[in-house]
Parts: structure tokens; sequence; C-alpha cells
């Protein structure tokens, strides 16, 4: 079984299987530990006999025990890094291994965390993932490069444009190509905006899982006029493969210039609502500050980038550090706070909804004229009407669409700085037209595996506030 | 009193128990019933439970219960208070008023034994936010 | 990564001979051996590549160390990214594990694990992290399926 | 696995109708929202394009209140067991949308990580095409299952 056949061709892609290449020895299974159960027994409630659990989930493996080693007790613990957790202060009540499963309303997609509970205080978190896991980076090796954005996009689907921006910067890199200004300027504008986007949503669900209800509604609409413009411009609300390598994938509509004044009107008017109604309301303040705390050794070693790390006091934004697409000619500024907690994560994004404006705003006004795709045809497919006159576009328009372009051989590492933290792609191409592997450094893989530090100890409430603050899609997580 | 007074809260009670008896009614013969095994089961969030839920739960569930208990009886005695109040003049709102205050005053004592908060924040970090804010203020 | 400043290149290269530096479109990247891997990261951490970022894994199915994990470090002082490649051939795939360095490499090495079958030694709780428990052969390898379901399509060429 | 119904005769349909338009009044959802098409699904029940209209803007996170099952994403090899399993814990007269190419087909990801369609898991009603299936084509499968349901198609499942 292998890749599907290529179209053209129609012969496959045959790797050597198991039994016809020259029998690559099979590797000495290593054991791993065994004190993990492999398959949990289990007694369905109601029924004597233990019940055969080949149906059931059998996370046996992944799931917590109720005694651990000290060393996987202090990962679930959060106390790895930062060891201020008070031994002595803990009862010894009866505790109890409670599911925040794969369907939950507050947990922002299908992650499951086991809490371990004494009455309402959480001793320990672990956090299972792989419930969205899609193979995405076995798909991305089956695609050539111009296919890639498409499968890249729905990677992140809160933030489909920093994923394409990655791997079209990431290819670009391998093929040393450059794209023109104003294509530049065009991926500005739309990360930006997808940044305002991906915000809004946030503060939406956010605030409708801390008791806020009407956040949701209130976010819900001016994100709807930000998808507006996106389908006014790719065609799609979401996964739109508009950024593609060698520039983008269509011009700017006619009258783009007042559809964005537009825009920032109702988002920076919707904002001076949610501020009204957040920011000095009590029950809110009660709900965020102080919760789900962050320290900056823990950001550093956990790997967290984006508004939890600024929260805590880290001057880190890959736009300002490693600037891509020509983001270093606007002027913006990267606020950071110092408690690291629920509240002063709240008050940043907002604040990166005002910058991101700004910048949609300057990228609008100082648009550059010309090309929206480079000029290399072996890259970007010639304009449709040229094929007829020209023999040459018809052949690179044939080349490009069946088999795809070449990509020299090399590694290279690009990141861009998605609304959730640095968005890494590390792609290692072989020299012909497909990815050889696509890896993603999704932002919110790390989020998820510092929750330990940041829930353990604190009410179950301040569970659902701390881990939306952490803005976790699990797209991003399990890709 | 003639009957004929109370013809309205028979009326009532009448609307009341048949409107609840027809629903009852009509929803068990019409609603098709099937109890599944997994139906029975408790919802872990998808996942099929471990181990039996926990039986004995922490006091601390079972005192909010109680305090719950006694301000909401509370309330039902002032119901009584509540439809004569006009008639019963400052009486009643003197008889009321010490009924209230005793209870205001279970209400504080409750409070100063800290029955009421659960948030055990043992570790620093909760208390660094705090202390930096205490800081920000006193400089 | 125009503006990579130089770390203290040199500091680490006299202390691991065996290192090969190098540079791949901008970035820096060293071939570190198996056993002193540990040791290397721990230094670079000194040095000052505090953040970590990403471990992965590659099949280079035809290449001599087959597999190849890949562990990315971040320094923000002089803003900086170091890409440290270690060669894992196939019929061995183990190397010691960085979560002593660097806690956050505990989900990415168990995804790594659950991916290509690279076992790290002295990893706390390496289990499969993506897949069910239950789940046989490791999927990003080559030579794996790819477990596509051939298309009914009738005048598709039937995939294999 | 219901309960048999009896021959249809004047009294028994009419009433077959009645309770066929009384379920579909408001048909309360279960929140199973898995990748993008959740975002879509949440962008239907907000203000913009309203689900409210038909009586079915409270998503219920927990199955035993739930009426219909909108399977809003790729369903991962991990995720089928515990699909099957809240559906199984939904109370009877109960429906299933598959919404979006990756729940009706598996999509674009022909690979051993999803289930390739998730009528292998759970039967399903209405399939909504698209990826993601935007609000207006979501409320048009909500409709057609709607209409299907009070002309009687689905009486009991």
């Amino acid at each position: 079984m292998s890749n599907p056949p290529d179209i053209v061709t129609g012969e496959t892609e045959t790797y050597p299987q198991m039994g016809e290449s020259e029998a690559l020895p099979e590797p000495p299974e290593k054991p791993t530990p065994s004190r993990r159960r492999t398959l949990h027994d289990m007694w369905v409630s109601g029924t004597e006999a233990p019940v055969d659990t080949g149906r059931f989930t059998d996370e046996g493996a992944q799931e917590m025990l109720a005694e651990e080693e000290p060393d996987v007790l202090a990962g679930q613990r959060g106390t790895l890094v930062v060891d201020d957790y008070d031994e002595a202060a803990v009862s010894d009540e009866e505790t109890q291994i409670v599911n925040m499963g794969p369907q939950h309303p507050a947990t922002h997609g299908v992650l499951r965390l086991q809490l371990e509970l004494e009455g309402e205080t959480i001793r320990r978190v672990k956090p299972i993932i792989g419930y969205l896991h899609t193979g995405m980076e076995r798909t991305g090796e089956a695609l050539t490069f111009m296919q890639g954005p498409t499968n890249v996009t729905r990677m992140d689907y809160l933030s489909p444009f920093h994923n394409e921006l990655c791997f079209s910067l990431a290819v670009e890199r391998l093929l040393d190509l450059e794209v023109p200004p104003r294509a530049r300027a065009i991926r500005i504008l739309m990360t930006e905006l997808n940044r305002v986007a991906s915000h809004l949503l946030w503060a939406a669900t956010t605030g409708l899982d801390i008791g806020a209800l009407s956040m949701m509604i209130y976010g819900w609409r001016e994100r709807e006029a930000c998808l507006a413009f996106f389908e006014k411009t790719t065609g799609l609300r979401m996964n739109h493969n508009y950024i593609r390598p060698g520039g983008v994938a269509a011009d700017l509509p006619d009258g783009w210039e007042d559809d964005l004044v537009a825009i920032e009107e109702t988002v920076l008017e919707g904002l001076a609502d949610y501020e009204g109604l957040l920011m000095e309301n009590p029950i809110f303040l009660e709900r965020t500050q102080g919760v789900g705390v962050l320290t900056p050794e823990e950001c550093y070693a956990y790997g967290v980038t984006g508004v939890l790390a600024r929260a805590s006091g880290i001057d880190f934004d890959i736009r300002k550090t490693f600037p891509y697409s020509g983001i270093e000619q606007y002027e913006f500024d990267v606020p950071t706070a110092e408690h690291g907690d629920v509240y002063d994560r709240f008050v940043l994004r907002f604040e990166e909804v005002r910058q991101s404006l700004g910048i949609v705003r300057q990228a609008a006004e100082s648009m550059p004229l010309g090309d929206y795709r480079s000029e290399d045809r072996k890259v970007t497919p010639p304009p449709r009407a040229r094929i007829d006159q020209s023999m040459e576009a018809l052949i690179h328009h044939f080349k490009i669409f069946t088999e795809g372009f070449k990509v020299p051989e090399g590694e290279v590492y690009q990141a861009v700085e998605s609304p959730r933290g640095e968005l890494g792609m590390y792609i290692v191409s072989n020299g012909g037209a497909k990815p050889w592997r696509i890896h993603v450094r999704g932002p919110s893989f790390a989020h998820v595996q510092a929750l330990p530090a940041m829930l353990t100890d604190s009410l179950i409430a301040d569970t659902i506030a701390a881990l939306a603050s952490a803005d976790p899609v699990m797209g991003d997580v399990d890709r | 009193m003639t009957l004929s007074a109370y013809l309205p809260i028979a009326l009532m009670f009448l609307l009341v128990v048949g409107f609840a008896g027809i629903s009852m009614v009509l929803s068990r013969s019409l609603a098709p019933h099937n109890p599944t095994p997994e139906k029975l089961d408790p919802y872990e969030c998808g996942i099929v439970p471990l181990q039996e839920p926990l039986q004995r739960f922490p006091v601390k569930f079972y005192l909010v219960a109680m305090l719950f208990v006694i301000f909401d009886i509370e309330i039902v005695f002032l119901f009584a208070w509540a439809a004569r109040f006009v008639d019963l003049g400052w009486y009643g709102v003197a008889a009321v008023g010490i009924f209230t205050l005793l209870l205001i005053e279970t209400l504080v004592y409750v409070w100063k034994r800290g029955a009421l908060d659960w948030n055990v924040q043992h570790r620093a970090r909760y208390r660094r936010v705090v202390a930096v804010d205490a800081a920000k203020e006193a400089a | 990564m125009t503006r990579d400043a130089a770390l203290s290149h040199d500091a680490l290269a006299e202390q691991f001979p065996a290192a090969e530096f190098g540079e791949s479109y901008g970035q820096r990247i060293v071939r570190v051996p198996r056993k002193d891997l540990v040791a290397f990261v721990a230094a670079a951490r000194d040095i000052g590549f505090r953040m970590f970022i990403d471990v992965c894994g590659v099949d280079y199915l035809r290449r001599s160390p087959r597999f190849e994990v890949v562990i990315e470090l971040l320094s923000l002082e002089p803003p900086s990214r170091l890409r440290i490649l270690v060669g894992v051939p196939g019929d061995d795939p183990s190397l010691p594990s960085i979560t002593g360095v660097f806690a956050g490499a505990d989900f990415y090495e168990r995804e790594t694990y659950d991916m290509f079958g690279i076992v790290f030694e002295g990893h706390p709780d390496l289990t499969r992290i993506l897949l069910p428990d239950d789940w046989e052969g490791h999927p990003l390898r080559k030579d794996a399926p790819v477990g596509a379901v051939p298309v009914q399509f009738k005048g598709s060429n039937q995939a294999t | 696995m219901s309960r048999p119904s009896a021959p249809p005769n004047i009294l028994t349909a009419v009433l077959g109708k009645a309770v066929g338009w009384a379920r579909t009044r408001s048909m309360w959802p279960a929140s199973f929202g898995l990748a993008c098409c959740a975002i879509e699904m949440m962008a239907t029940g907000a203000a913009h394009n309203d689900l409210a209209r038909f009586g079915m803007e409270v998503f219920r996170a927990s199955p035993r209140q739930a009426d219909l099952m909108i399977v809003a994403g790729r369903v991962s090899q991990k995720m089928a067991p515990v699909l099957r399993q809240v559906y199984d814990q939904m109370a009877e007269p109960k429906w299933v949308i598959s919404m979006g190419a990756c729940a009706s087909t598996g999509g674009m990801f022909n690979n051993y990580a999803l289930v390739q369609g998730v009528d292998q898991v759970v039967p399903v009603d209405v399939y909504v095409p698209g990826c993601p299936p935007g609000p207006q084509g979501l409320i048009h499968g909500i409709l057609t299952l709607q209409n299907r349901i009070s002309a009687g198609e689905y009486a009991v499942r």
C-alpha cells in the first residue's frame, strides 16, 4: 500500500515494503516501562463481571494512574520547573479522578483532561490529546508543494492564513524565490486581519466560558465582518488556500479599501463595548486575576510563546525579532505584562487587536502596485489568457499543474507569529516535487503541555478560565 | 368565608395537577422508551467510566448544601409576611426585621469561620501575583 | 535570520569536538553524535539558548543513519536559533531523552516515539500520544502503509 | 429498536403527524464540535445567521438532553469509540447530521488516521457537503432533516 498513483503516469511511487526491500532488520522491541497497565480492566457499573473492553476506548497506557512515579507525579503536578507546591497543606481527604473529556463544552475542541480532584481543588492534571489526529504530516508528504497550502491551512483552523504564510515562506526560502512587494503587503494585511478575527473568536468563547454570555454574541458579530472580507477576497470564509508559494492566489477585489475602513470601525467600536463590559466587572476580575499563572521559567522550559509568554513578561514576538514578509516597515508595538494570569492575557489580546488593526491600516495605505505573483513562471502558473498565445506558457502551466515544480534539496525551519504563538514549519525536500517531510510546530501543543503547571491547585471553575486563556486549537495540537 | 372563596384555589389546583398529569401520560405513551446499558452508564464526556463514581463526597459539598437550605427556608417564611405586609404595618416590619437579623448573624458567623471560601491556594505563584499588585499600590 | 548574532559559537565548538557546525538557509545547525546529546543541549542552554522550541523525527529511508531527530532551540538576548540534528540508526532507534534539561520535551518525544518508534531512554512516561494505544506500527515511517482507502472511481488506475 | 408502530389509521396518522411536527420545533443539538466545521457551527448559532429561529440555539453539552447530534469535523480513529458512546447515551428520538466533507467521507484526508465517513460509526440522517459548509449550508441541512421528520419519514429511530 503506497501513496495514490501519479495522475499522469499512473505508476505508483513504490517504497520498498518490509518484504521486498533488502530485509531491513526488525528493530528490537524495547519494552516500554511495563508498570503502565496496557489495557485497564473495568467494571461497568451495575454488573458483577469485568466486561470485555474490546469496544471501549482503551487509552489505558496513556491514562493517569492512582499512584505514579515521583518524576511522572511532578510532571502532572506541574512542579517540574518551578516547585512551589506546598506539600504540607495537602489534606489526606479521598481524591477522585474525573474526566474532563473529549466531548466537553469548555475544552475548546477535543482535548481530554484527567483531573485528580480533592473536593473542588485540583491536585493533578494529565492532558490526553490525539482525538483530532488527522495524519496531516503524512498527507503533506503525498501532496506536491503547490497543493501544500490546502493541507496545511486546515491545521490551525482559527488562523488559516498564518499556516499558509509559514508554509509559503519556507518553500520560498528553499527555492530562493523573491516575492513582489504587493504580494508581501497583501500577505501581511491578510494575516494581521486573521489575527483580529482569531482574537475576536477567542474573546467570544472565553467570555462564554467565564459566564459573560453576551460576549459570545458580540464576538461573532465583529468576526462576521472580517469573514465577509475574507470571502470577498479569497472566495472562502475559512481554509482559504490564498497564500501560495510564489505570491497570493488573486488580487484584492475592487473597493477593498473602504471595506477595511468599515471593518476597522466596527471592530474598534466592538472592542470598546467588550472592555466596558468586562474590564471593570467585579465578577470578571474575581474569576481572572491570579488564575492560571505561568512563570517565565516555565515559559522557557515548556516552549510557551505568544501571548502567554508576553503575559508572563517575556518580550518575544517573532514579528519583531525575526521579521518576515516585509513586516518591519510597519510601525507597531508589542505589549507585555508581568503577572502571567488570565486577566493579563485578556488585556494583551485586546491590545494586540488594536495593534493589528493599525498594521492593517498602514498596509492598506502604503499598498504598492504591481503584480501579486512572482514573475518566475516555473513556480507560479501563467495567467489564463497567456496560455492560448504562447506555447511556453502552456508548457509551464502543464508542468506546474501535473507534476508540480521541483524544489532543490535541503531543509529549512520557518517561524511565523500566529495568534497563539510561534508557528514553525520544518520542511525537508529531497529535490522532488513533493516534500519529503513536513513537521509543523504548533504553539498550542506546547500550551497544552504547560496546562498542569497552570491548573494544579486551583478550583475547577478556574480550570475553565485558564484553559480558555491558553486558547488551544486542537487542530494545531494533534495535526 | 363561603365555600366559593376557595373556588379559584381549587381551580388552580386542578389545573396544575391536570397539566402535570397529562404531560407525563402523553410523553410516557408517545415517546419511545428504550433503556440500553450505555444509557444507564454515568456520562463521562464520552469516555467509558473507569470505576464507580465516588460514593463519599467531601464534607464541603454537604456544608454548602445545608447553608443553602437555611437561607432558602428563610425566604419562604418571608413570603407569608410579604402577602399582608401593608396591614401588618410597622409591627410586621419589626418582627421580620428581628428574624432576618438573626439569620444575618449566622451568615456573619459562617463567613468568619471560613466555611464559604473554597479557594485553597497552596502555590506561591498565586500569592506572588497578589503581592505584586500590593507592592504596586504601595509604590 | 540575517540578524543572527554569532553566539559564542566557538564556546560550544571546543567543548564538543565531535559536533560539526553548519549553516542551512540562514539558520545555524549542528550535527551531534547520540552519546553526548544531553551534555550538548545542557551546554547550549547555559550559553543562551534558553527557550525550547521543538523536537521532531525524520525518516531518511535509504540513508545510513536512517532516522534523524531534530531539536530546535531559541535564544532571546541575541535573537538566534539553533537546530541540533542527531542521526539515529534504523536497527537501534533509540537515543537519550532531553527531558532532564528541558521539561518541555516530554510531549514532543512521546509524539516522535508514537510516529517513528524512536525510543527515548530516560523518558519518564514514554507512551503513545496521538494514536490510540492498541495501534500497531508507526505511521510516519516511510515504509509504513499510508492506510489510504482505495478510491472507487472506476477510471483511476487501481491503487495498490 | 423501537416499539412496534400500530397499523396506520386516521387517528394515529394525525397523531403521528402531530408528533412529527412537535419533534422538529425545538431540536436541541448535542455540541459535538471537532474541527473547522465546529467554528462554522458556532457561527451558525451566533447572532448573524441565527439558529434560534428554529429553536435550536442552545447546544446541550450532555447527550441526555440532546435530540440531534451534528458531527462537525473530522472523526479520528481515536475519537470514533467516543462518538459511538455519546451517540448511545442520547435519548431515543435522535438524529445525526454529518457536517462537512471530512465527517461524511473522510474528505481530503484519505489516510490512516481518519474514519472515512462517520456512517461507519453512527447511522447518519443528513449529509451536509462543504469544507467547511457555510452557515447557510448547515441551516439548509437542518431544514431538510426537519421536513423529513415532520413528513414522518424518520418517525421513530
